[in-house]
């Protein structure tokens, strides 16, 4: 261990890598390996992920050279605070969502479980990548192999899964592009991709029009692929038909890693000075960001089935973080930071808890839903949980984020972001318990016999989830209380040191 | 002054939390009720054995978490906290009790859930109670929303449904749309949230920035029921009688009116409200509801509805007291929490008990029922003699402090009010006691032999009717922790 | 004005050869109704981006980057950076070919799913169809 | 949608070609990229890896990490197309139809029929008539070898000339995917089956991956073929060399394979049947 924990950062992403590699042989040789595989390799990138994070907690920033070539020339990995949080949560949420989804994908995809778990691993390894990468270039590599197995997890769903995956796949593509292209524009006039090395030759270019251009590039690119709002018309169909067991690690960790890039990519690459006080961009982003929550919001509120209303709350959460992070204070980027690591694990929290309704009852209409919590007394509360987090009660987490959030909107005197944000909190209030009250009090509509709709398992047999599934439910479950709790702590000893002082 | 640590406060919050365990996984009902009862009564214990301390000045403190920079879970327990930890804790016990009456008299369905939510309720009030900071308070005020929805809407029929809709619409809705934002406002311009003696809203200038955040506050918490965020509270009433008790006489509206004294006294602080003459406008908004509840409470056929109009009404006293500023005034309004508690309390169980053996809900209904239900009926006075304050009932003392706090504040308006409101009280209520003493049962009351309440029914309101005229001749505790509490607030003048 | 405009046209002609190209595919991909030849269009969107980027490499007066006598005897003789072009965007566009044709993959296999499920690859038929259900 | 479409394309163009009036001209030596990071890799990569394909150089070392993602990338490629297209549960089919090789006479034979004896004179088809195509046939039987001689030679020769484990796979996976569409795809299935080119696929990369975690068990950096000198008996700069020739051929192996399992996926829709 002594000799290994230089190489960390390379491990995070190496071990799931060579996992997915042997996921996918032992698929074809020994099938009942696979999902040990996976979980030991997610397993150990977890572990590796937190001893990174405790120790850049004391050393600030790790770097590692991949080939030990020196960082303009080599690729650089760089470890600080911040992404080593977002690493933490994401193999916390691949890893809890592989084991919940266990039953569901070998009942699913008996014959390839070997494909959909290394699908699975190198998508988490794509991510996980991305975020702890320190050279642009190779940022979009990671994010193209993340797209790629994320368009074939989400293809591979039913109903309008393929074409939804197709569509989202010409987004994703010219989002990356874009990304890319903006990057070459950057190397054109630096000749560099080391995000470090590019950052410290920009200030010549300030006033360069190739700049502006690369900058919005790359925001363009980054912000289809967030879904943010108007780019968001991928998103609801393809999250809302693909398996479980895909939208578990999808739904929580695309767009929030997303949104982490975009922090990494102003902050480090274009610098704070550039993107907040000369692309006077802020204010556009922020009413952007509103028009996002609230339009993901009402359209949430028409939607008649659970998994695509969680689609849209998705939409509107994206725009929390976005205009958190461009009011560009100090408190709003510590909530938007913040609200990437809680609603990371909120979204995983009630996906899954969508999850174990939806493998048991087969299907997710509201009408489907009538007397649950007599049914799954343990799933709804979880999910119940879930709800008052995403609403923002205290002392779930989802409360703390949009605390740090609305004071940003004060502090900025940006009135309409704060609306916003209560506006969605009341949304999310009614919407949760429009669920909660059709699980609630109507009485489960007893399938006498042959009534054309209710497709599922007849009334008597529907029961609790397996157990594998309740106990990662009941984990995200509490570590949203926890996380609540700990706001102070994660706030004060990660978040407020790494975000740069100069904001 | 002086502040301690101690774990005291969190252990009083926390009993019936951990009673909650206990209570799912308990085979039998008794053992089940056991739990609740060993809870109720550990609570009460912990609670009154730190009266001592804190009559003596000293203040109890417990951060649990520090989950913002500089802003914790904090619990701190002061002499208007005790005060009504002290009368929530004991009337848990008393509706513990009558819980069990009611709900096996009427063999309710999921009893289980019932006691697990109620000690859930519990804990949050208490967390309200003991709240060092305007954080704490709001996170336990909506950890009460949320224990006591499952509680209204017990009977999960359509009309359940409805009433819970209303009920989280105005309370959540409230505190997100009102109360959140003006606490961000708050700590954005102060930089804290710690309650203090004096408020700590001093340094900000701006009239009209404070009154706005003012009106948040009141309104926000619509758990008072100030007018017009009022109208959950009568649709509340689907909920089962002890739920109702729970609701009005202690936890939820005693909650809300202890938050809005709370905002006036701790966060924005007398001096200043009295400097910017705010105490007039939250008086006259406390009056109009009065005046307004009293008269639709004459309305009322159903007997719950109309006790749910009178606890609208008697809310804003101790909302009025409090904002009269005058040193009686605010005693008589702290005092009104304790008061008024006994004696709500006494005439919901007898509504419920009324119910479990006649299954009769309207006082129309009610003709000549004393006869039958003399217990009863004689509680059911003693405890309308305590709302309409008079002697010999414990109402008659927060009243008689709160007419003198007008006269202290040269309110005579305000006067007029309480005194126009008594008489109405007593229009209300009086009338029901004669017709079920004086006139003549009709019919059906022969012919389907109707004799008292079960026994379990019939304590719990005794004791709480006997203990509103106890509190008249002996009201002592509350007076001087009331006092205690009036003292700090106003700088000891 | 006119001739600054003609000179930059005729130095970097190459550049607005590749903004054309992506322009094509870009409208390809938004106002095309047949999928298969939005998935022409985003390959030639890719491609227009790699030439970008090798245009990025070009040097005058330089040949390919490979060092002429590399083999015997390495590193003797001084080698000038501006003998050679730059070889790093060949390499960073390998890379981005590679991923092009992985998402082409990827792409024409939805493609057939899509073929399957609906008999058609033209998306307001889908879409009439996915109205009519 | 099209006036959409040509608004923002026209939009979208006209920023860039504003940008393009600022850009560097083409081919200035001065330009920025040309000066900055790449004179490094031109003037020390020959005295640093032994290497005198630069692009090798770079593709493979400098940024030898980029590519053992590249092709992951190739190989998630491969895996989608299974996990989208393959379809396992094979129904027993209505009718199966041989061809008599000598005769080229098509059999039909109905459901319960008796299938005939595995006598090499018969082959399964798919369809009614397959075209038999002798040229074709021979003329690429007779090409296989030299393509996949070339395919070899393209990789182990990318360090002094263009080609390396990229172009190499491809052509060694064309020379099997010509061989499935001059036969069919159900011979070639039989010469290469779907878990030979999977498991392929997955060894490919894990050569590469393999060889960066020996270099991280031998105490360097990930991928730093230096450590390899002790074991490969070289100096640390040779070492760098023969390092790189090991991924490429990884890179080979994966690519082949992985071009070969898409086709096969993609060309039969999953079933592996008669292809195209």
């Amino acid at each position: 261990m002594e000799n290994l924990s230089p190489h960390f950062p390379a491990l995070i992403i190496i071990v799931p890598l060579i996992a997915a590699l042997l996921t996918s042989a032992a698929g074809w040789l020994n099938r009942r390996l696979c999902f040990h595989f996976a979980a030991l390799g997610l397993f150990t990138s977890l572990l590796v992920s937190t001893g990174l994070l405790a120790s850049v907690l004391d050393k600030d920033v790790i770097l590692y050279r991949l080939g030990g070539w020196p960082a303009p020339w080599g690729i650089l990995y760089r470890i600080d605070r911040l992404n080593g949080l977002v690493l933490v949560v994401i193999f916390f949420i691949a890893f809890l969502n592989l084991i919940a989804n266990k039953r569901t994908v070998e009942e699913s995809f008996p014959e390839q479980l070997g494909g959909f778990y290394a699908l699975y691993v190198l998508f988490v390894t794509g991510l996980s990548g991305m975020v702890a990468t320190g050279d642009a270039f190779n940022l979009y590599v990671l994010l193209e192999i993340s797209s790629l197995t994320g368009y074939a997890l989400i293809g591979i769903g039913h109903e309008r899964a393929p074409l939804a995956g197709l569509n989202y796949l010409f987004m994703g593509t010219i989002g990356a592009s874009l990304y890319l292209l903006g990057i070459g524009f950057l190397y054109l006039m630096t000749g560099s991709l080391n995000m470090t090395d590019i950052a410290s030759l920009l200030p010549g270019f300030y006033g360069s029009p190739v700049m502006v251009l690369a900058f919005l590039l790359c925001m363009t690119g980054l912000f289809i692929k967030m879904a943010l709002f108007p780019l968001h018309a991928w998103l609801p169909n393809a999250y809302s038909f693909s398996p479980s067991a895909s939208i578990g690690v999808i739904a929580p960790l695309t767009t929030k890693v997303m949104i982490y890039v975009m922090i990494r990519m102003t902050f480090d690459v274009f610098t704070p000075d550039f993107s907040f006080k000369m692309m006077h961009l802020g204010e556009v982003m922020v009413w952007l960001a509103v028009a996002a929550i609230i339009m993901g919001s009402l359209f949430a509120l028409a939607q008649t089935r659970l998994k695509r209303m969680l689609t849209y709350v998705i939409i509107a959460e994206v725009g929390y973080m976005v205009g958190g992070f461009w009011l560009g204070n100090r408190m709003a980027v510590t909530g938007a930071v913040l609200h990437i690591l809680n609603d990371a694990v909120m979204t995983l929290c009630i996906f899954l808890a969508a999850g174990a309704v939806v493998y048991q009852i087969c299907g997710d209409d509201f009408e489907d839903l009538k007397g649950l919590f007599r049914k799954m007394p343990i799933s709804m509360a979880a999910f119940t949980v879930a709800a008052l987090s995403l609403i923002g009660v205290p002392p779930t987490c989802g409360f703390f984020s949009k605390w740090y959030l609305i004071s940003g909107g004060i502090a900025a005197g940006h009135y309409g972001f704060v609306v916003a944000l209560l506006f969605s909190s009341l949304v999310n209030a009614v919407l949760f318990f429009r669920i909660i009250e059709i699980g609630y009090f109507e009485p489960f509509s007893e399938g006498e016999g042959g009534h054309g709709v209710h497709h599922g398992p007849p009334a008597m047999e529907i029961r609790e989830a397996p157990a594998g599934m309740l106990a990662c439910l009941l984990l995200a479950a509490v570590s949203l209380i926890v996380l609540g709790i700990y706001t102070g702590d994660i706030v004060t000893r990660i978040i407020d040191l790494a975000i740069p002082p100069a904001i | 002054m002086n502040t301690i640590l101690s774990l005291k406060p969190l252990l009083a919050v926390l009993t019936s939390l951990l009673a909650v365990p206990g209570i799912i996984l308990s085979r039998s009902p008794n053992v089940r009720e056991g739990w609740t009862f060993a809870a109720a009564l550990a609570k009460f214990g912990i609670v009154v054995s730190m009266i001592p301390m804190v009559l003596s000045g000293v203040r109890l403190e417990y951060t649990l978490a520090e989950v913002l920079p500089g802003l914790g879970i904090t619990f701190r327990v002061d002499a208007f906290g005790m005060l009504f930890a002290v009368v929530a804790s004991s009337l848990w016990i008393v509706t513990s009790a009558y819980s069990i009456g009611y709900m096996r008299g009427l063999q309710e369905h999921s009893q289980t859930r019932y006691f697990c939510f109620f000690a859930l309720a519990l804990s949050a009030t208490l967390g309200v109670a003991f709240a060092g900071n305007l954080f704490t308070l709001y996170l336990f005020y909506e950890a009460l929303s949320f224990a006591t929805y499952p509680l209204v809407t017990h009977h999960q029929d359509r009309e359940a449904r409805s009433s819970g809709r209303k009920y989280l619409f105005y309370i959540l809705g409230g505190s997100i749309a009102f109360v959140l934002p003006a606490m961000l406002v708050a700590y954005h311009l102060t930089g804290t949230l710690d309650f203090t003696p004096r408020g700590f809203m001093g340094g900000i200038e701006s009239k009209s920035t404070l009154l706005v955040l003012l009106l948040l506050f009141v309104f926000g918490f619509a758990k008072a029921g100030i007018m017009p965020m009022h109208s959950w509270l009568p649709a509340a009433m689907v909920a089962p009688t002890p739920v109702s008790a729970l609701l009005h006489a202690v936890a939820v509206v005693k909650v809300g009116a202890f938050c809005v004294v709370r905002i006036i006294t701790g966060v924005f602080g007398t001096d200043l409200l009295a400097a910017f003459h705010f105490d007039t406008l939250i008086c006259v908004i406390a009056s109009v509801t009065i005046l307004t509840s009293s008269l639709i409470a004459l309305t009322q056929d159903e007997l719950k509805r109309r006790l749910a109009f009178s606890t609208i009404g008697q809310l804003s006293y101790i909302v009025l007291g409090v904002a009269l500023l005058s040193q009686a005034g605010m005693t008589g309004g702290m005092l009104h929490i304790a008061m008024h508690a006994f004696g709500k309390i006494t005439l919901f169980f007898c509504a419920g008990a009324i119910f479990v053996a006649t299954g009769i809900k309207h006082i129309s209904g009610m003709v000549g029922i004393g006869r039958r239900m003399p217990v009863t009926m004689g509680a059911f006075f003693l405890g309308s003699l305590s709302v309409i304050g008079l002697p010999p009932a414990g109402g008659f003392i927060s009243k008689w402090h709160l007419v003198l706090g007008t006269v202290q504040a040269h309110q005579y308006a305000m006067l007029v009010v309480l005194l126009a409101s008594s008489l109405l009280n007593a229009a209300y209520f009086l009338p029901i006691v004669y017709r079920a003493f004086f006139c003549a049962p009709g019919e059906a009351m022969f012919e389907n032999r109707i004799a008292e309440a079960p026994v379990w029914c019939l304590a719990p309101l005794v004791v709480t009717a006997v203990g509103s005229v106890v509190l008249f001749f002996y009201p002592q505790p509350f007076l001087r922790l009331a006092a205690l509490a009036v003292q700090t607030m106003t700088g000891g003048g | 004005m006119g001739v600054e405009l003609f000179s930059d046209i005729a130095s970097k002609y190459n550049y607005l050869g590749v903004v054309i190209l992506m322009m094509i595919g870009l409208y390809a991909m938004i106002a095309k109704n047949n999928l298969v030849k939005k998935i022409i269009g985003m390959n030639i969107f890719q491609t227009a981006i790699i030439l970008f980027y090798v245009s990025t490499a070009a040097k005058r007066g330089a040949t390919i980057p490979i060092i002429r006598h590399g083999h015997n005897g390495h590193g003797h003789e001084v080698i000038h950076a501006a003998e050679y072009i730059n070889p790093l965007p060949h390499v960073l566009m390998l890379t981005a070919i590679v991923v092009s044709v992985a998402t082409l993959g990827v792409a024409l296999a939805l493609a057939v799913k899509v073929y399957h499920q609906y008999g058609t690859l033209e998306e307001d038929e889908i879409r009439g169809q996915l109205r009519n259900k | 949608m099209r006036i959409i479409g040509l608004l923002i394309v026209i939009a979208f163009g006209s920023l860039l070609r504003y940008g393009v009036f600022f850009f560097p001209e083409w081919g200035d030596p001065a330009s920025p990229p040309s000066l900055h990071v790449s004179p490094h890799y031109i003037e020390e990569a020959i005295a640093e890896t032994a290497v005198p394909n630069l692009v090798t150089a770079v593709l493979a070392d400098y940024r030898g990490y980029d590519t053992m993602f590249e092709t992951t990338v190739i190989f998630a490629a491969g895996l989608a197309c299974f996990m989208l297209l393959r379809v396992l549960q094979r129904q027993v089919p209505e009718c199966r139809l041989y061809r008599h090789i000598p005769t080229g006479i098509t059999l039909r034979i109905e459901k319960g029929g008796k299938l005939p004896t595995e006598s090499g004179s018969f082959e399964r088809i798919d369809s009614n008539w397959v075209p038999h195509d002798l040229i074709i046939k021979s003329t690429s039987r007779f090409i296989t070898p030299f393509l996949q001689i070339f395919a070899l030679y393209v990789i182990a020769h990318g360090h002094h000339s263009p080609g390396g484990g990229f172009q190499g796979g491809v052509i060694l996976g064309a020379a099997v995917i010509m061989y499935a569409i001059s036969y069919d795809l159900r011979r070639s299935i039989q010469r290469i089956g779907e878990q030979a080119t999977a498991v392929l696929g997955s060894a490919g990369v894990l050569i590469y991956a393999g060889t960066g975690a020996l270099c991280m068990v031998l105490g360097a950096a990930f991928l730093d073929y230096g450590a390899l000198a002790g074991l490969l008996g070289v100096d640390p700069v040779m070492a760098r060399s023969h390092g790189m020739l090991i991924v490429e051929i990884g890179v080979g192996i994966a690519v082949s394979a992985v071009m070969v399992w898409i086709y096969y996926n993609l060309s039969s829709a999953g079933r592996h049947d008669e292809g195209l």
